[in-house]
């Protein structure tokens, strides 16, 4: 359905219930929808699911999400960095659970899930403890491991700009998962540096077509 | 469904077959069809129009419906045919007819468009079909005949994939028979995927009940029934 | 391994092997390359399995391989076209077997073999002929079939522009299966429009990484 | 294999343990490792370094070598790390480093960057490791200790896709125990791919037989393999 655009953060995450599997963007800093997860601790959604590919930086976005105790469990592939304090503390106390998953196949479960494909077969991890207790499958002599879709209620991205249909273009290496979830969740929140008008961004360098994009907010650092 | 009668899986509408209204005085044709399912396009959808008579309804969105459409071939916001110099070979439909492209358009690859239609992502689909059965399997791909060329295209993928398939055919074939049938006898493209059915002579809807009436065309909800009955 | 310019459409297909699967981009003729099936013809290769949406339109490109004799197997999802006499007539003489798949699931398979998926669950073509003889499995409530990654040994495909290091963009809706077979083949050949150099080329709307791209061909109409 | 002396899994050279060339005066530094390292890349190869010292295998890379950096969170082409104004928050390496753009860069994202990798098209991936087995185990991303929050990122990924997994790592651990064994006992990152293993005392291949000495540095074949049993 036609895309809406936001006033502001605030009214851009109007709505996450309680419970919700919230994916985040973002790859460290990069791509980090900072005003969304500002707006969503606002908001007060709690006992979230946050899939996201790092567990929070500093004291900032998704620190500052799991500081305020809303974070029920944590799925991501690398949680462990210098500045991760918040996350480290709370798990360390058994505040927080953690789904630890392949950086790529954390990506191509939310790709499957965008996708509609119902499951599928995976090399990465075979052998290792990220396996155990999975489904393998031995195909054309390689070992698999079976691995299933992975959705959000909510995804909440940050890209470059966005047109009034929702399109959206990324800058550089803040692309990451930001395509990605926005195929995989039931509302998709994109917050932009700029608005641009129908027609103003060249249809051959759309990454994300507007049919994946809910609701728009601007935020002009 | 107990009380109603069920002929040939067709079940009156919401009350009994003499509340479903005609609303039309005769059978539609293929424009009048299309401008139906145009009308029942809820504003601002993403739409998949299948090749051939479902291409019509693009022409009865009305101005400012916001209705966006994709061609399973790589793009959102395809716009109308392309005339005279419009014509240009690297931008066509699924039916490879050159066509034009609106502000707002997007380009991707075939993976991408149809992760999309898998996925869930289109609202609408509108497709022909050979047969439809009452509880909504299709079969538009293949006359099983045996020197037949079977030729699938994304039918499947459409079928499957989009939230609501919504199927436009004339209802008798021309031998007489009816295309709406208990179970499809011509190879399936999907199972309980119709949701809803436009033909010349009436709307149904399908489900898993069968197919209900919603409203006919040149003739009574009572006359239909017993057409299908005997076809 | 870096990407060769080729002097002409005969070099960039040289040493196509018999027997080969030969993936061949295009949707209908829009993105379908004409200079490179041109030049397999004289190349010689034979016993082919082809691999691409259509089976040939009128007496060119794909038709005329057919004609001529080279291909044993398609693998497409609509072979019927009202000018897709060479094929229908050696389909009708038995002379061509043919393997029919879904347009999304040809895509998906493709895309496996690109991505090193082993196999994947998709709904498409469930209690069709198409599925027949597939194994089944129900997730979430709802029927798949597993399928298998489909790989070539080369790929042919059309591109708009490539630059030397062999980074390709196309050209709206000829871009089709161009960037999904390009990861799938062992040998990927690009017959494009203009070679441009290294630089030209966004670097955001770079649609095939050059990493994916053996051979480049400039192919001026 | 039965005729060569095996000791924690690792056999000598082509030859024989005295024929297994010393080719430095003394252990290698870090950046002499990762000059040897850019020494054995292809010219024209795909190349994906880990994170820590692995990065500094770029610094080697010779002019004209035509070698591409692949970064996993979605880039090819990756030039050096930014300095100054070069320095772009959207723009980093896997380790969240700024880096730079080179002509001919293409982004892409995570899904498509991840098919790239386990899709076997990247040519050599350089990783660091806690330990390495003489069949090419690998384990880099967890210690194993209780109080430990793992983490492992594109570690997988990159040992299962990579054509060939290079390790970079000192082959003795601060306690002389030595990080190449015949079976890790740290969690495993995969399962032999790792094709060949630079250290700062020699370098081996590694296979199904096992690791092979190709050349130490500062001790002689003999006595390394020495130092290996007792390890």
């Amino acid at each position: 359905m036609t895309t809406v655009l936001c006033a502001d953060p605030d009214e851009a995450v109007a709505g996450v219930g309680d419970g919700s599997t919230v994916l985040v963007g973002g790859f460290g800093m990069a791509g980090m929808p900072v005003a969304l997860i500002d707006a969503l601790i606002r908001q007060g959604a709690t006992d979230l699911t946050v899939v996201s590919n790092n567990a929070g930086n500093g004291d900032t976005g998704l620190a500052a999400l799991l500081a305020a105790g809303r974070v029920r469990k944590v799925v991501c592939s690398f949680p462990r960095q210098a500045d991760s304090w918040v996350f480290d503390g709370l798990y360390r106390q058994g505040r927080v659970e953690l789904e630890l998953v392949p950086q790529g196949t954390l990506a191509e479960r939310m790709r499957a899930a965008g996708a509609g494909i119902g499951a599928f077969y995976c090399p990465t991890g075979v052998g290792t403890p990220l396996a155990e207790g999975k489904e393998t499958r031995e195909i054309d002599g390689r070992s698999h491991v079976l691995e299933y879709p992975l959705r959000g209620d909510v995804a909440l991205i940050g890209a470059y700009r966005a047109d009034r249909m929702g399109n959206l273009v990324y800058r550089k290496t803040a692309r990451n998962f930001g395509p990605v979830m926005a195929t995989a969740a039931t509302t998709v929140v994109a917050q932009v540096r700029e608005v641009v008008d129908v027609g103003a961004l060249d249809p051959e360098a759309v990454v994300t077509p507007g049919i994946y994009v809910d609701r728009v907010v601007e935020v002009t650092s | 469904m107990s009380t109603r009668t069920l002929v040939a899986g067709v079940l009156a509408g919401p009350a009994d077959l003499d509340a479903v209204p005609t609303t039309a005085p005769g059978p539609l044709d293929k424009h009048a069809m299309a401008a139906l399912v145009a009308r029942d396009i809820p504003a601002g959808s993403f739409v998949n129009l299948g090749i051939g008579q479902p291409t019509l309804v693009a022409d009865h969105l009305p101005a400012g419906s916001g209705v966006v459409l994709h061609t399973e071939n790589g793009m959102l916001n395809m716009g109308p045919a392309a005339l005279g110099d419009e014509v240009d070979p690297d931008l066509t439909n699924a039916g490879k007819v050159p066509v034009t492209e609106l502000p707002g358009a997007a380009y991707f690859h075939h993976a991408d468009s149809f992760a999309m239609m898998r996925g869930g992502h289109l609202d609408v689909c509108v497709l022909g079909a050979f047969q439809v059965s009452a509880r909504g399997d299709l079969a538009n791909w293949h006359t099983g005949a045996p020197d037949a060329i079977p030729a699938v295209g994304g039918a499947m993928d459409l079928a499957t994939g989009a939230r609501q398939v919504f199927v436009m055919m004339t209802l008798f074939a021309k031998d007489g028979t009816s295309k709406l049938v208990p179970s499809c006898t011509y190879p399936l493209t999907g199972l309980a995927c119709v949701s809803r059915l436009y033909t010349d002579q009436a709307v149904f809807d399908l489900g898993p009940d069968g197919a209900v009436l919603r409203e006919t065309f040149g003739c009574s909800a009572r006359e239909l029934v017993e057409r299908l009955g005997r076809g």
